[in-house]
């Protein structure tokens, strides 16, 4: 393996870079724009010791560094956070290189500087890369797919399902659905309120007795033939609300012992 | 069909040719290609293409390359979904079937829901519906019957080959639905009432 | 170059493949010549236009033809119509092409700069880079990887033709940073060895 003796290229020269205009003007013309971050202007610094980037000299570099940093701020640059930061950790890195070893420093300054270098190594490998790609044989700038393609078109067509029996089921359901629809409504035995009232009232007389509801009802017994429960129900419905409607004109006073108990009725007392 | 390599200018007019947005007069290619004389490399290439899946044509002093006119199917293929017939239009051709020449309106009419466009469209796409005039009532409104098709399909020899309301009634099919499914279950403690309906439709 | 002329599945797979405004694989071609075996005509073709000003190219499994690239120069003139990418864009596309599928962190990793929401934006939209996923790890970081648009762009057959990719994976330049240090290092903990190169690298 070579020693490093890379040349280092003075940094007022003009180089091919972004660091100066070409033909520059030496007086410090820095574009700091141009780099994309720290990592950047390193790798481009490094590459003017046209050397292995994993031979390079860190110390170098991280002077060269130094130096471009401080002329920006002299020059009172705008300098991104990120440059600054690499600026102060390179200078820690050089201080680590130059003082006497300390054995017990992990990481040592050494494999800290050949991760910068491994980091630089993959950056330029990958700009490099992206340079072969771009210069490759382009479609549509080197070489060019048919100007005027007629395109391939597949058309889907439908082929409709339908049978016979479908058909007649539909028509069939067309004229059902549309057919005049008639509600019938059944008639049906009930206890009309006003028949429930006057009963409940006659019964009722002058009891002073507690009575249940239900003893006001029609019963088979009666020979009203009370046999349907719709109609007894519909009895003791109209039964309950003239019992209501009695309580309320004052004719009679209602009590339930317990919740869902029988309902008990009797006179009203003058 | 030439088998030997083309040459420069014949690669050149080729390359610019299938390029080109479109199709290019001999000057265009020459003054392209900095002034070559491209007539024989033109005359070279077409004989080359000839009988090929691709042809250099000229068309009105223009040259282009084109897909070989007996493949031109291979550019537009058609592929068939079978699909089902929605239920809308199913009603609707049953409708039209029944009661020929109908026009929308009637349609509606007797499905008592409105009918999509759409839904006649896919009945004309399908062949199995034409239009057949015009009703001569204001608004002149488009009418339609069935084709000759619809009949191969369902396989009709007329019209009159449909079952009668008669039938219908007698298969079940004029059930309400939901009557019918009471039925099925044995829900239902009423027939089915058997009012009277017309059944002149097959005029 | 084959003399012969060409049977009725090359003209049309020829054909079809002239016609088409995008490349196509044998499967797509395959499905749209109703299930023809299309990979020996795909092959004549290809040695039939080898060498003239067209070509037919096999690009990430598509195909296409497209003008020879030595012709470039006759044609590229007036023509602009290739994106111009940035820096960024152009190192993050070649970051993603060579280590797919990487995550935005791990471009920023190898850039040592944070990569612009847009940056990526433009590699998606022109259609070179899509996402891939996500890395099962904290924070589930979505993850890219170039499509089959970028090879046919770059004029790839697979991935393993991106320039240098063979070298670069051999020297270890596509391996992580910690992992090509612990390689350098003997995978060990210890402080890499004092050797006197060392040294003079460092001095």
């Amino acid at each position: 393996m070579t020693e490093t003796a890379a040349t280092l290229p003075a940094l007022d020269e003009s180089w091919d870079g972004l660091a100066t205009r070409p033909g520059g003007d030496e007086a410090l013309y820095l574009e700091l724009d141009g780099w994309e971050g720290p990592l950047d202007l390193l790798l481009d610094l490094a590459r003017r010791q046209k050397v292995d980037l994993l031979q390079l000299s860190i110390l170098d570099l991280v002077d060269q560094y130094l130096v471009y940093i401080n002329r920006a701020e002299a020059l009172r640059l705008e300098l991104a956070a990120d440059y600054l930061v690499m600026a102060a950790w390179l200078a820690y890195l050089k201080s680590l290189l130059l003082l006497p070893r300390d054995p017990e420093m992990q990481p040592s300054p050494e494999e800290l500087a050949l991760k910068l270098q491994l980091r630089l190594q993959r950056l330029a490998a990958m700009r490099e890369a992206a340079g072969r790609l771009m210069a490759r044989d382009r479609l549509g700038r080197d070489v060019f797919a048919r100007g005027a393609p007629e395109g391939l078109r597949v058309d889907r067509k439908a082929l409709w399902q339908c049978d016979l029996f479908a058909l007649m089921q539909a028509y069939g359901q067309v004229r059902a659905r549309t057919r005049p629809v008639v509600h019938m409504v059944r008639e049906r035995p009930v206890v009309t309120l006003e028949a429930a009232l006057a009963r409940v009232a006659a019964m009722l007389g002058t009891a002073i007795e507690w009575t249940d509801l239900r003893a006001f009802l029609p019963r088979a017994a009666e020979g009203e033939v009370p046999v349907d429960p719709r109609l007894r129900r519909s009895a003791l419905a109209s039964g309950f609300v003239a019992a209501l409607e009695l309580a309320k004109q004052g004719r009679a006073e209602l009590m339930q012992r317990e919740v869902f108990g029988p309902l008990l009725l009797r006179a009203a007392r003058g | 069909m030439s088998g030997a390599p083309p040459d420069a200018l014949e690669r050149a007019v080729e390359a610019a040719l299938f390029a080109a947005d479109e199709p290019m007069t001999a000057e265009d290619l020459s003054r392209h290609l900095g002034g070559a004389a491209v007539r024989p490399a033109l005359a070279a290439l077409a004989e080359h293409y000839a009988g090929r899946g691709v042809e250099l044509v000229e068309r009105g002093g223009r040259w282009l390359f084109q897909t070989a006119p007996d493949l031109a199917h291979l550019l537009r293929r058609d592929r068939e979904d079978v699909r089902r017939l929605s239920r809308a239009a199913t009603e609707a051709l049953a409708i039209v079937a029944y009661h020929e020449p109908v026009s929308r309106a009637e349609i509606e009419a007797i499905r008592g829901v409105q009918t999509a466009k759409g839904t006649l469209d896919v009945l004309l796409e399908a062949g199995w519906i034409r239009v057949a005039g015009r009703r001569e009532v204001p608004g002149r409104p488009t009418i339609y019957a069935t084709t000759p098709a619809f009949l191969t399909h369902f396989g009709l020899q007329t019209r009159r080959d449909l079952p009668g309301i008669d039938e219908l009634r007698a298969a079940g099919l004029l059930d309400p639905v939901d009557a019918a499914f009471a039925a099925l279950t044995g829900g239902s403690d009423e027939p089915p009432d058997a009012s009277p309906q017309k059944d002149d439709e097959l005029s």
